[in-house]
């Protein structure tokens, strides 16, 4: 069994899976979940020494300790969401066609992360995009997957620009091998490492290239935004830090300026990012609908990714590595918890929910574990790595991203709370009396992801132990250090075990004064304070939109940076119209027009 | 549901009073709401029709708990005219005292109110400690503390007891010297003069739509606009004083007049006490046994200036023993119905409770 | 405060605390309850924490108790915002049928131990507006009342008395207005029906 | 102060008298003129005082005049340059109460035109919100201002009086179950 | 055995803090009464509050109600463990100060969630205030503190707090971060002009707003607690902690009693006006002390 079987498996599963469901569609869906859940054995089974394979020569695939977390991460989300696939049947024409393309994406994500080839990760790559969006389209009308593919084919122009650019230099089309020889020769250096960092952007949504992830989130079918949001835009993440880590900035120029021990050209990225961080957190806060707010807030979560990335210090690349997978994690875990919800009562707007935590309970408890990983509190995972990235952050003296880390990080529990409040708390609608827990079939994937969570949370060693792993594979000097059941810090040490045994004592210290006291009276929601005055209807005594009016209030004011946005995703509307207008015609001289726009770009990379 | 309903009374801490403002919230911004009045409904209108003009005297001072003694002057005010009979000089010049006492009362009661949507306890402790000083003196000068019936049809009740006159004066002597620092706690202390100034506005326009009176008029229109200059009632036309006045009436200077109506006061009380002569202090309005009084034919309107604005009776007689009809205008009944209806929304919600404040509403005298 | 023996430090009033006995060996279960409740009842007088509702005139004299000419924080009593958190009521004065309904529902938020006190003539009997068709007469069938204070109003050294006395009370465990409402649920609930009528207020929004 | 009240008073009456023949002077008190109007009138003399000056409307009030099958509306409107009050008395029939509004004159005749309505049971035609009610809550009886209605007998129906127990033993009073 | 005992001081300093904090919050009342001209409670007035609600009869509006409270203190006594006053510090070289600031922000999520659930809009717009302010403090005094971080090399507290014996207080360091780090300090601990979160006069006391008996204890034993740790946080981090107890008690009550005593004299701000305020004054002060940092010391690094 080698990657290349997993791979064609997968692949196959998906034809067959169409095949199925043009006649049972059910069984179409039981088939993903064993396909997909098949090749996480195998995967986890098989470790990061899986074998590798080389198909045709061109095709090369090997696993890499890189590789292997990132298959297991995007595996384990692809498998685990398989389960909302058999609950929440997908529009009827499309019922076939819908797992097929989930499980070639998922082949395709696992070529992506073992490539050795530039062109077969490229390739693997357009199949990913290609695949998911028309998953995307499956969901509600709008202009999101236009949007997703017309901004992820820039990203994908520029990333095979960049290849052929290395390929034309170094003569090699090599993952590793091409970046380290661009890092020898600085030359075109620069144009690969920029090209490749925004190709990668644009995948994890970091401004400006955001744009795609709250309409693309929001439009998805409720099934598979979990996947998209969790999983798919980890891909970015990948190249980003293959790049950072073989191609480092600082050999890009001779003698490049410093900003505090840092490359300048890394210091910008790392503003972006945290620019990233701020428009995420500040956007997040003013939406509306539950599904925008967390497309936002991952837009701001990319944010801290892609700062440890760019920093380039073993915590803080270890720090990137953990926050990616809490990421994943927590991420999933709302996006399912959304469907559930929309499953259940028929929308995701918030100020038509509430209380729905006398309903769910146990979706309330997945969706809590998430949204508390996602803030970064212990004992969640995500507290771990938040805490690596700012330790990074407070040694290397970085004020102004610092700032934004900060920022974002106590914004994140401005916009948790909202959804928190206004979909769980408060007051439940009276239409919404009936609503029932969520089927088995949900709940078993909520709970899965968040007891990985918390697990991981409270016990991350062996997590951080292998990120250890993966620094060393990427050539790094020195690597994030544990020694027993503290993880060495740069200026501090982190006990997660301890932190939790903590509150573990505070908790029963509390729970013991709680039971000692008198019982109290359980009452009715609408028996609260009211000063005294009468109300009957529930919808009336919740409090859910404009929620943070008076901070909204306060950057209400700032440019019109949603103007320049809104000019922007008009551009990249435009282009995905016309990419429709060129690749969906009948016209076959259109393409041609195509081809020989290809080829021009060709021979330009050639004079370069 | 995009509108939230929040409750601001009866039972709320921002509340003075036991009524309601229903607000319908957006966000923090208030979009509707409306006074529900008739907590303290207790149909003081009905009641008084069956007393008897002396037995009222006993019921009236409850119509305002925050400022009693306005209730009596109207009342005897009202059936002096009606009887047509004038009153010894002396009366007036100590109805002028226990009238600007009792303004002084209503102001710092409300000066003090500030602290509850301001947050400033600090000022309410004080203002409230000084509250007490000036019940005492008119429990000294009428045997009660809140409900003095002192001002009666004719006159006032009793002369003053031997004395004090300085205990008032020296009273206020020491009360003016503390002033400063209450200035300097209320209206120098950046966090009021944040929350206060250039909030909650009322325009000219406003005030003649509304109908409000008293200080909410006069800070938005500019001339002296009061009951006591406009028609000068007791002898308010021989002592001199002054009316603050201004054009810009945002919740600051609404509240900053009412300290110098305080001063203003603390010298028409001490002018008073020079000017007053010495002499009887009531007549009989009709003869007889008081609570057998019959009162001529007639109906009247008589108003004072209350604290919050022109306070009002409209006073009926069918020549019996009873009113016939006696009908109140509370001085906020404005603003505290058609000025919440229309002008409490479009204020933030943080705002709501001061916009009650700094208008004067009194509960009490709107439900009567 | 007298400093007594032990467990009197708890009971300065003492005529309750003869009858107990504690036993020297085994204690059992019901008579810990009880001995405990002793202790809790010294901290229930002690923290006295009043719901700031000012249902009529004689809440004008209360701002000056809660201030610093009278300072009832003295006896550790402090105005509360909501009645959940609150231990007294206070029924300042006369309660008008449309106050009524809402100080029941809000008598009913209030969390068990809880107090009222009703101020001035106007809750015993209906006082001055005994024939007003708008005011009620008596208090005590809806509401357990603990302790009336006098006056019209009462003064504040009348009412810093009444609370004094009300403390006095609760420490010997005889303000048990609360267990009365608990016991007597049905008949308060039938009074209450007679005079306010089933409660369903619609405000002129239509709620 | 009566002579500097005269050169207020004299042109007022004069327009007045000029303007609406049938408008008549009640009575003429020193710094309060009470004119008698007709329902028809009425619009009209407050038009007239309001743009004269009397910018202010103070309080509408009524009077139910049961023995003449009556109630008096009161509009009371105000000066505050001159200082002079005019009282409008009109008289409307007491079976069928009705009187046109006036909120499209003064804005605040709003709530007080509806405070008439729930104490008298007044209907003001083109005021709709004058209908709703205001201080009373779930009022079961006639307006309780109308001199019709008794309030101590309505009292004595709804509420419970205290009975006082004439025998006052050492513990004290009054009895506290129910009468 | 080494851990029972570590264990068994971190008891002791969550002990030792919750009855520290009580006792100095009944004294400030009394200073506060005294600014009022009034005598005020007894000192232990708090101790009978907090008894008296955990005997008292309360209602619940479900599990999450109560959860979210037990975690509120839960996170609390966990964080008051980790804190080292006057040299003793329960476990060494884990008193990280981002360790510190997020377990206490779990205290903070659990009483929002728990306000969050009782159904009250008037909670959920408390909550909302106190977050939204939270943002505002929040971020200039955790950069100061990184820049502190990075000026000490060191994370952990009682390094801090050894480091600072030998080079001076860090008030000397960063004069105007001091400033700016107590004003976050009298946001955090909610005294006016930033008790808009509470704001009974408004919202009724917002996020408190169905509290009582034992749930109200529990809150204001974790609000006790977090006072605590909020203050010698401050005090560990700028004025050079204590190396005896006295001199941390000392420091504390001072700071303490003159943020409460400088609360008894404000009004209270808007909710935005609040906002505005941390943006401008302090997000200012911060950068321009980092700055003088720079310059004065050659750079941070």
């Amino acid at each position: 069994m080698n990657i290349i079987h997993l791979i064609l498996g997968l692949f196959l599963a998906g034809i067959a899976a169409y095949g199925i469901g043009r006649l049972k569609p059910a069984a179409a869906s039981w088939l993903t979940l064993a396909a997909s859940w098949a090749a996480l054995l195998i995967l986890f089974l098989g470790g990061d020494t899986l074998a590798g394979g080389n198909a045709w020569g061109l095709l090369a695939f090997k696993m890499t300790p890189l590789g292997w977390f990132f298959s297991m991460t995007l595996l384990f989300v692809y498998s685990t969401n398989t389960f909302f696939n058999l609950s929440v049947p997908a529009a009827p024409t499309r019922q076939a066609a819908y797992p097929m393309l989930y499980l070639i994406s998922l082949a395709s994500t696992i070529g992506v992360f073992s490539a050795e080839n530039w062109l077969a990760l490229f390739i693997f790559w357009e199949i990913v995009l290609w695949s998911s969006t028309f998953m995307i389209g499956f969901g509600k009308p709008g202009r999101g997957s236009i949007i997703y593919f017309g901004m992820s084919l820039l990203g994908s122009f520029m990333m095979l620009f960049a290849i052929l650019v290395m390929g034309t230099a170094y003569q090699t089309f090599e993952v590793k091998g091409a970046l380290m020889a661009a890092a020898q020769s600085p030359g075109p250096a620069l144009l690969v490492f920029l090209l490749m960092l925004f190709s990668a952007m644009v995948k994890l949504g970091i401004t400006p290239f955001h744009i795609w992830m709250p309409e693309a989130y929001h439009e998805a079918p409720d099934h598979f935004a979990p996947v998209l949001a969790g999983g798919l835009s980890k891909l970015g993440a990948f190249t980003a830090l293959m790049v950072t880590s073989f191609l480092p900035a600082s050999t890009l120029m001779a003698q490049p300026w410093q900003v505090r021990g840092l490359p300048l050209l890394t210091y910008i990225l790392l503003t972006v990012s945290a620019v990233s961080i701020v428009i995420g957190t500040l956007m997040a806060i003013k939406q509306e609908d539950a599904k925008k707010l967390l497309a936002y807030s991952s837009v701001a979560n990319s944010g801290y990714i892609m700062i440890g990335m760019l920093m380039g210090t073993p915590m803080s690349v270890s720090g990137a590595l953990v926050h990616l997978l809490a990421h994943a994690l927590a991420t999933t875990v709302t996006f399912m918890v959304m469907a559930a919800v929309a499953r259940q009562t028929g929308t995701t707007r918030m100020d038509e929910l509430g209380g729905l935590l006398h309903r769910m309970p146990i979706t309330f408890l997945a969706f809590l574990t998430a949204i508390l990983s996602l803030v970064g509190l212990p004992p969640m995972l995500g507290f771990v790595s938040k805490w690596l990235i700012l330790q990074s952050l407070a040694s290397q003296g970085l004020f102004l991203v610092a700032a934004a880390a900060i920022f974002g990080s106590i914004g994140s529990l401005l916009y948790a709370f909202r959804i928190l409040s206004t979909v769980f708390l408060g007051q439940l609608k009276p239409k919404h009396r009936q609503v029932r827990e969520a089927p088995a079939v949900l709940l078993i994937p909520l709970l899965l992801l968040s007891g990985v969570t918390l697990v991981l949370g409270i016990y991350p060693y062996g997590l951080v132990q292998y990120t250890a792993k993966i620094e060393n594979s990427l050539g790094f000097a020195d690597t994030v250090q544990i020694t027993g059941l503290s993880i060495q810090g740069n200026n501090g040490n982190l006990n997660a075990l301890l932190i939790m045994g903590a509150f573990a004592i505070g908790f029963l210290i509390a729970l013991g004064i709680f039971l000692k006291a008198p019982k109290s009276r359980k009452v009715d929601l609408m028996d609260t304070y009211t000063g005294g005055e009468f109300i009957y209807s529930p919808e009336l005594y919740s409090y859910s939109t404009n929620f943070f009016a008076p901070l909204e209030r306060v950057y209400a004011g700032l440019p019109e940076i949603s103007r320049l946005y809104e000019a922007l995703a008009n551009r990249v509307r435009d282009l995905g119209t016309l990419v429709q207008y060129l690749f969906f015609s009948p016209l076959p001289s259109r393409t041609a027009l195509l081809i020989s726009v290809v080829t021009i770009l060709l021979i330009w990379g050639e004079a370069i | 549901m995009s509108e939230v309903k929040l409750f601001f009374g009866p039972q709320h801490p921002g509340m003075h009073g036991n009524a309601s403002v229903h607000l319908y919230v957006e966000g923090d911004l208030v979009k509707k709401a409306r006074l529900v009045p008739g907590m303290l409904h207790r149909g003081f209108e009905k009641s008084m029709e069956n007393h008897t003009w002396m037995g009222n005297l006993a019921l009236i001072p409850r119509v305002c708990v925050a400022e009693p003694d306005i209730n009596e002057m109207v009342f005897a005010q009202g059936l002096e005219t009606i009887a047509e009979v004038e009153i010894p000089e002396r009366a007036h010049y100590i109805r002028m005292v226990i009238m600007e006492m009792t303004r002084i009362l209503a102001h710092m009661m409300s000066l003090g109110a500030l602290a509850s949507p301001t947050g400033l306890y600090t000022a309410n402790q004080w203002m409230q400690a000084d509250r007490n000083n000036i019940q005492d003196l008119f429990e000294a000068i009428t045997g009660h503390r809140i409900y003095h019936m002192y001002i009666v049809p004719g006159g006032v009740r009793k002369e003053l007891p031997q004395g004090i006159e300085t205990r008032i004066l020296d009273f206020f002597t020491e009360f003016e010297r503390r002033m400063p620092e209450y200035h300097a706690l209320i209206f120098e202390n950046p966090t009021i003069q944040a929350r206060l100034k250039d909030n909650i506005m009322l325009p000219e326009f406003v005030v003649w739509e509304l109908g409000v009176t008293g200080i909410g008029m006069r800070s938005a229109v500019g001339k002296p606009y009061d009951v006591r200059k406009v028609t000068p009632y007791a002898r308010y036309d021989k002592v001199d004083f002054e009316v603050p006045v201004a054009t810009y009436s945002d919740a600051y200077t609404r509240s900053v007049m009412k300290y110098y109506e305080i001063k203003e006061s603390i010298r028409i009380i001490r002018q008073a006490f020079d000017m007053m002569p010495q002499g009887k202090v009531n007549v009989k309005i009709a003869p007889g046994n008081a609570l057998k009084w019959t009162l001529p034919k007639g109906q009247t309107y008589s108003a004072v200036e209350s604290a919050r604005g022109e306070f009002g009776y409209y006073i009926v007689s069918d020549g019996k023993t009873q009113p016939y009809r006696i009908a109140v205008r509370g001085a906020s009944f404005p603003q505290g119905f058609l000025g919440v209806e229309r002008y409490m929304p479009g204020v933030r919600l943080d705002d709501a409770p001061l916009w009650y404040d700094t208008m004067g509403i009194c509960t009490p005298e709107i439900d009567r | 405060m007298p400093k007594k023996e032990r467990p009197s430090r708890f009971h300065p009033v003492s005529h309750t605390m003869q009858t107990v006995e504690v036993p020297t060996e085994k204690i059992s279960p019901q008579e810990q309850a009880e001995a405990w409740e002793k202790i809790a009842h010294y901290f229930r007088a002690n923290s006295l924490w009043m719901l700031n509702y000012c249902t009529g005139c004689c809440a004008i004299e209360l701002p000056l108790v809660m201030t610093s000419q009278y300072d009832m924080e003295r006896l550790g009593m402090m105005p509360m915002a909501t009645p959940r958190q609150a231990d007294i009521l206070l029924v300042t004065g006369y309660a008008s049928l449309k106050t009524l309904r809402r100080l029941i529902y809000t008598y009913e938020q209030m969390g068990t131990p809880k107090y009222v006190v009703a101020f001035g003539p106007c809750a015993v009997n209906g006082g001055i507006y005994h024939d007003a068709y708008a005011v009620l007469n008596r208090l005590d069938l809806y509401l357990p009342v603990d302790l009336y204070i006098a006056g019209c109003m009462p003064k504040p050294e009348a009412v810093m008395n009444g609370f004094k006395r009300l403390i006095e009370l609760i420490e010997s465990g005889q303000a048990t207005g609360w267990k009365d409402y608990e016991r007597r649920f049905d008949w308060y609930k039938s009074n209450q029906l007679e005079a306010v009528g089933e409660v369903y207020i619609h405000d002129e929004f239509h709620e | 102060m009566t002579n500097s009240m005269n050169n207020v008073k004299a042109p007022l009456l004069a327009q007045i008298g000029a303007l609406f023949p049938e408008v008549r002077l009640k009575k003429d008190r020193d710094r309060e003129i009470t004119f008698e109007v007709q329902p028809r009138d009425l619009h009209q003399v407050l038009t007239y005082l309001k743009n004269a000056g009397w910018r202010q409307l103070s309080m509408i009030s009524c009077v139910d005049w049961i023995e003449d099958g009556q109630f008096e509306l009161v509009y009371n409107v105000f000066d505050w340059t001159q200082g002079l009050r005019v009282l409008l008395s009109m008289k409307i029939d007491r079976g069928e109460a009705q009187a046109m509004t006036i909120i499209n004159l003064f804005d605040g005749a709003m709530y007080y035109e509806r405070e008439i309505h729930e104490f008298f049971g007044v209907v003001f035609l083109g005021n709709e919100d004058a209908l709703k009610s205001l201080f009373l809550e779930r009022w079961d009886d006639i307006p309780p201002l109308r001199k019709d209605f008794d309030s101590r007998a309505y009292s004595d129906k709804k509420y419970v009086k205290r009975f006082y127990d004439p025998v006052y033993g050492p513990q004290g009073g009054a009895s506290f179950e129910r009468s | 055995m080494n851990a029972l005992q570590s264990i068994g001081t971190g008891l002791g300093m969550a002990l030792f803090g919750w009855l520290l904090q009580t006792t100095i919050s009944g004294v400030t009342r009394k200073v506060i009464a005294r600014i009022q001209k009034r005598r005020g409670p007894v000192w232990y007035q708090n101790f009978r509050d907090i008894m008296k609600l955990l005997n008292k009869r309360s209602v619940t509006h479900g599990w999450a109600f109560d959860f979210g409270l037990l975690v509120a203190l839960a996170g609390a006594i966990g964080t008051a463990m980790f804190m080292p006053v006057a040299g003793i510090v329960a476990f060494k070289g884990f008193d990280n100060f981002f360790m510190i600031i997020y377990l206490a922000a779990l205290g903070v999520f659990g009483r929002a969630l728990s306000s969050g659930s009782s159904g009250n809009p008037l909670a959920t717009i408390g909550v909302m205030r106190g977050l939204t302010q939270n943002i505002g403090y929040k971020v200039p005094y955790m950069l100061l503190v990184i820049a502190l971080i990075s000026y000490y090399r060191t994370s952990s507290i009682s390094e801090i707090v050894e480091l600072q014996r030998v080079s001076g207080w860090s008030v000397l360091v960063m004069p105007l971060g001091f400033v700016v780090a107590f004003i976050s300090l009298h946001g955090m601990l909610g005294k006016k002009p930033f008790d808009t979160y509470l704001a009974p006069a408004e919202i009724a006391s917002g996020p408190l707003v169905e509290y009582g008996g034992k749930q109200l204890g529990i809150l204001m034993i974790a609000h006790e607690l977090s006072v605590f740790i909020e203050v010698s946080l401050f005090v560990n981090l700028f004025l050079g902690g204590g190396a005896t107890l006295p001199e941390f008690l000392l420091k504390y009550a001072f700071i303490y009693i003159l943020s409460s005593s400088l609360g008894a004299v404000m009004g209270r701000f808007r909710i935005e006006q609040v906002v505005r305020f941390y943006y401008k004054v302090p997000i200012a002060l911060t950068i321009v002390q980092i700055l003088m940092l720079a310059v004065m010391r050659g750079g941070v690094r």
